[in-house]
């Protein structure tokens, strides 16, 4: 397999490259946006393959919605996810129901990108990660690589997709670099977890950017002789539940490491599926990293501390360990 | 052509009529067009029976009263524009051109209905007829239309479309980021506004500062024409003139048919309140009734009362014949239930 | 303790009632609420305090939450919860974060109902019950009174709380009486659960209207001579963490009884919540009877066999107790 | 009073300035604004400095350029008058006067910040002076004035509520909710768009069929008017009449003021992209900078170089005095956290 050494960020515009070479019906429709087609990142493109949009994000996202609909596979970048409420009822009341309402009539191919910011300074209005919401609604695909290869493999395939997908970045992961295929059909399935270490004492299932912490802890516990086995979800919706209901049957013990709020979050979910389909086989409690229930303030001498990190998830391990 | 109100179309900010010969029906399409008034109306008319009977379950909400608006401006459109309507939405379909059939046994919650029994009455979404939405998320279809005509533009077709929403529904803000969007772009998008004078129990006029929904459009470059929307060949008109407009990439427009419900807000939903004077509506029974407005002007261009009568029972026939087709009609399959959530379902159902 | 029997419907209205005669800050804002100024149910009223809104949810939402922050406490009448998403921008933006984000120096008293209907024949865009996703934005309570005295007195508390507060009433309790209390100061807790019935053998943890199912269950379960404790969360935020957990501990088992879609709803961060804290207590798999993932239908045949019923808790039941 | 620009102010729809004889500023309210202009300025010049020390961390919106426009519309307004501002948020509570020191501390972060810390640069809202909000989300401020607006009207005092946006923010459709609801409830509102041209990087020119911001506010029945932003009596004037249109009780008004950005659309956050010309900035910066314009004109209203230098010393060594505040002020303890989330926290933190 031909690779190129790619970032995070530039796998993004790959993906979105390849796909709009490939395909006519990729259009891509943000704000701020004109700079791509500006920059030529994207090549060559037909102006109307990109579309500088107002500041009208429920508008334009249903916008998106129609013209996929009737034909074509737009990618809407929200930027910051925080943005997403505004838009929700056009992604929840229509993307996610109108194939089901209308009996099938209709596909929704459109893909919503957002990027999730921490550590920056932000306060409150623009640090959210909104992703549990999603994934109560049924329709709509939900997924945070956290790779620049799973990236570029799963933003092509959400393309691709046939029904509305959302993809939520960690920007922290914006500056990763990894090799990364050139092929134009590299595609990374969605709904496929990713065992990203194996180990055999306790399992850690990581969701998006956390998985920059999760790797280095299991480093860390290796070093003190605890086998870690990390699981990187990589899909929200569809979960692999399969994957991570394998792994703790064979490690007995689960810890889950989120950056979203905690309560009712996608940590959560995966603690219930496994207290539920995978109790047999727990020999401890699942414990969940995650941020607290508190908005993220502006101070980094507050925000700093609230975040899951390496320190964190090592105590949490050693916790399910006794 | 007659005018059967005082009120000819006004027009607003900028000219979207281009001559002052606007464009009228021709003969069969005259036909087609009560064809289609009939059919909402006798549509309509079936369903306290069959509500009563117990075979529509849910709330329904009737065109009856707005058919001339409906069917004026579904006219003007060719078979491959498309189109969003509303929770109202019966009559879009029909007034495009839409089967009864699937509609009804779609009420009825039947296998066989045109959304197989998962939308219902607030969603009679007949895709072949180029219906892509209706939405009961007042406002939620305008987007989808905005949507409709970039595709149009960037797949490089002619195509057009139409969203028809309520004088309630202007009050939702995504209208006015879609004119604007469909502005900026130059769209070829047809903001038509059914404007029945109340959203479920609340007076426009105690929602609205002034009165002319379509005075909103010129603050967004947008032109506004206010017309009469109980005169089928004025809304057909105007609309014409607007979808030439919009196919020939000059962009939107926003119509604003004055028109009136005769029904209650919903049938099966009952919301004990005292919003319009009985003397309002037995007086817009009365003198405004789009099918008895429509039937005269028929007969004055020179229809036959024989022909027009032909059409008339052809409709009932097809009514019946819907509403029977409905009742023997399966209900889905409860195992059915996971079908169309997906197109592409992964691992799904669990 | 006076009381008065009432329905769930008139104990809302009866908790407004009082609350605007008690404080003349409380106003009412919402679309067709004409109706209740003209019918005469909230007594006499000055017509600066109610509000008859235009379909602008997102606008009247903001501008509420606005007058919260200048010296009033409105009621938001949301009409049908599916119209949330609309709004939910400045639920979320602003009411859960601008006390925060000014370091204290607002207030925000308003509080939003909004009914949750099923069974009806409404549809895919008039069934949501979007709880989970405000479970998951801190600065926001969250309450599902499923009793008219609950009902009534967690109404009142919550016009009195000076944060936002987010009310969902099944609509399928609306006709169910009790005998409430008349005393204006009645006051029912935010954030307390209520043990409905005492039990031995397992905990079934019940959100919202699913009382309606969890008592039923129980008794045929006893019948059986099975005992079941029955708690109604009756706040989802704050979660009564601890009388579920008491619960557990007593009974070593649970069932978690919710209408809502499964995937990281309510009774995924109740089943998470026990499998961390309540876990060496557990002698079975925590099972969660839900509406499955999918939109709702609009024919009754595919919709009613989706939700909870006593029929579908008691057969959860009877799997934890094996 | 002098033109220092060919724009006198335009007047559209309805006319809501009520004499040809506009409010003017008294000579001592004249020092204050110009010392609020300077202040905002002087506050703003000293930032990139801290930035480059790594004293205030996060992005950095500057309203350089923006002066008169600020201080203009709040001069207008009495202390009690609520405000909403933006993610450009320095600007807003010093043109309400608010005090820089606790503004600056809260830039780095600080304890002592006016939102302890837990703000920063995007959410400077001092409530001492009436802002009730600062709001990062583009737009997200407009309903929270109209509640102000709604508040004073049912509390029945004559506090009026003004809300500051962006031409990018006019996009956003709950814009028009919200002018609707003051229109059709007269609420005591100010509907202020500091139309600066841009929004980050786009042209308002490709966001807006027709330029003109103020001309959206008819259709909703509100009274639009564009005045040049550089002139702070011109927006004094014209905001003056708004304000007291709105205590009157005869409802709202958008008022848009021609202005522009000098800085780039945020510091510490690289947006690599030629949106503007670098030539459209310096003929700004030489010719429409309001601080210059503003400095001739009180010199021509007879006010001395003296007392102008006076002012302008002040306000140099109230900001430095305000960064030294800063500086000197503690971080936050990471433990208190959990403060202020709740007003009432029940079993929190868990
Ligand atoms: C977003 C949203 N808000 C409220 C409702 C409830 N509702 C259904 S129809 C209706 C009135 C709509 O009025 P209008 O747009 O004038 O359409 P009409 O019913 O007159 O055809 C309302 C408020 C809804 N379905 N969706
Ligand atoms: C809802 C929302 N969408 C997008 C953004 C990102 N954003 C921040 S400022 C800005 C431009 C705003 O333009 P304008 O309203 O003209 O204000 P200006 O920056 O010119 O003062 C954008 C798009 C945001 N903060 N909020
Ligand atoms: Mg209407
Ligand atoms: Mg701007």
């Amino acid at each position: 397999m031909a690779t190129t050494e790619l970032t995070y960020l530039n796998a993004i515009l790959e993906a979105e490259k390849e796909e709009m070479e490939r395909d006519s019906s990729v259009i891509l429709v943000g704000e701020d946006i004109a700079l791509y087609s500006a920059s030529g990142v994207l090549g060559k493109l037909d102006p109307r393959r990109t579309w500088n949009a107002p500041i009208s994000e429920l508008g334009f996202s249903g916008m998106a919605i129609g013209a996929a609909i009737t034909g074509l596979r737009p990618i809407v970048d929200l930027t910051i996810a925080s943005f997403v409420y505004l838009a929700c009822d056009q992604i929840i009341n229509q993307a996610a129901k109108i194939r089901f309402m209308t009996g099938g009539q209709v596909r929704v191919p459109v893909v919503f990108r957002m990027s999730m910011w921490h550590n920056g300074a932000n306060a409150a209005q623009h640090s959210d990660r909104p992703y549990p919401m999603f994934m109560n609604v049924p329709g709509l695909k939900v997924i945070a690589p956290a790779t620049p290869s799973d990236m570029k493999g799963m933003l092509k395939s959400a393309i691709r997709d046939d029904d509305p997908v959302l993809v939520f970045e960690d920007n922290d992961l914006w500056g990763k670099k990894e090799a990364v295929s050139t092929d134009p059909d590299f595609l990374v399935p969605l709904g496929k977890a990713a065992v990203r270490r194996e180990g055999s004492d306790v399992t850690i299932v990581s969701v998006a950017g956390c998985l920059l912490h999760a790797l280095p802890a299991a480093e860390q516990l290796a070093k003190e002789g605890i086998s870690a086995e990390v699981v990187d979800v990589r899909s929200l919706v569809p979960l692999d539940r399969a994957t991570i209901l394998a792994s703790v049957a064979k490690t007995r013990r689960l810890v889950v490491v989120d950056y979203a709020h905690r309560t009712a979050g996608a940590a959560a979910e995966i603690a219930a599926t496994v207290a539920e389909e995978g109790f047999e086989t727990l020999r401890a409690p699942i414990l969940r990293v995650t941020t607290p229930d508190v908005q993220i303030p502006f101070s980094p001498k507050l925000e700093r501390p609230l975040y899951p990190n390496r320190d964190k998830i090592v105590a949490a391990v050693h916790k399910v360990l006794h | 052509m007659m005018r059967r109100s005082g009120v000819k179309y006004r027009l607003l900010e900028s000219q979207i009529v281009t001559d002052d010969q606007p464009m009228t029906l021709r003969a069969d399409q005259r036909r087609e067009a009560y064809r289609r008034m009939l059919s909402i109306r006798g549509f309509e008319l079936a369903l306290p029976r069959r509500i009563a009977a117990g075979e529509i379950p849910g709330a329904v909400h009737s065109s009856v009263g707005q058919e001339a608006a409906l069917v004026g401006a579904c006219m003007a459109l060719r078979d491959d524009d498309s189109i969003t309507g509303t929770h109202r939405s019966h009559g879009h379909p029909i007034a495009k051109g839409a089967r009864l059939a699937p509609l009804m046994a779609e009420l009825m919650g039947r296998a066989t209905g045109v959304c197989k029994g998962r939308g219902g009455s607030m969603h009679l979404a007949d895709r072949s007829v180029g219906i892509i939405g209706e939405s009961a998320i007042v406002g939620g279809g305008i987007p989808l239309a905005t949507g409709a005509g970039l595709s149009a533009l960037v797949r490089g077709t002619d195509q057009v479309s139409l969203s028809f929403f309520g004088d309630g529904a202007a009050n939702q803000g995504v209208l006015y980021e879609c004119l604007n969007l469909a502005a900026i772009w130059k769209l070829p998008v047809i903001f038509f506004c059914e404007n029945n004078g109340y959203a479920a129990t609340t007076p426009a006029s105690t929602t609205h500062a002034q009165p002319d929904i379509a005075k909103r459009a010129g603050g967004f470059g947008v032109p506004g024409v206010i017309v009469d929307g109980q005169a089928l060949d004025e809304v057909y008109g105007v609309t014409s003139a607007a979808v030439e407009r919009a196919r020939r990439g000059e962009g939107p427009s926003l119509i604003e048919a004055k028109t009136y419900r005769f029904d209650e807000h919903a049938i099966g939903v009952f919301i004990p309140s005292h919003y319009r004077e009985a003397d309002e509506v037995e007086r817009y029974r009365r003198e405004r009734d789009p099918l008895v407005l429509c039937r005269a002007w028929l007969l004055e261009a020179g229809h036959s009362e024989t022909e027009l009568g032909e059409i008339e029972s052809a409709v009932e026939r097809t009514v019946a014949e819907a509403v029977e087709f409905a009742r023997k009609s399966p209900h889905p399959d409860p195992a059915s239930v996971w079908d169309y959530l997906y197109s592409n379902p992964i691992g799904y159902p669990a």
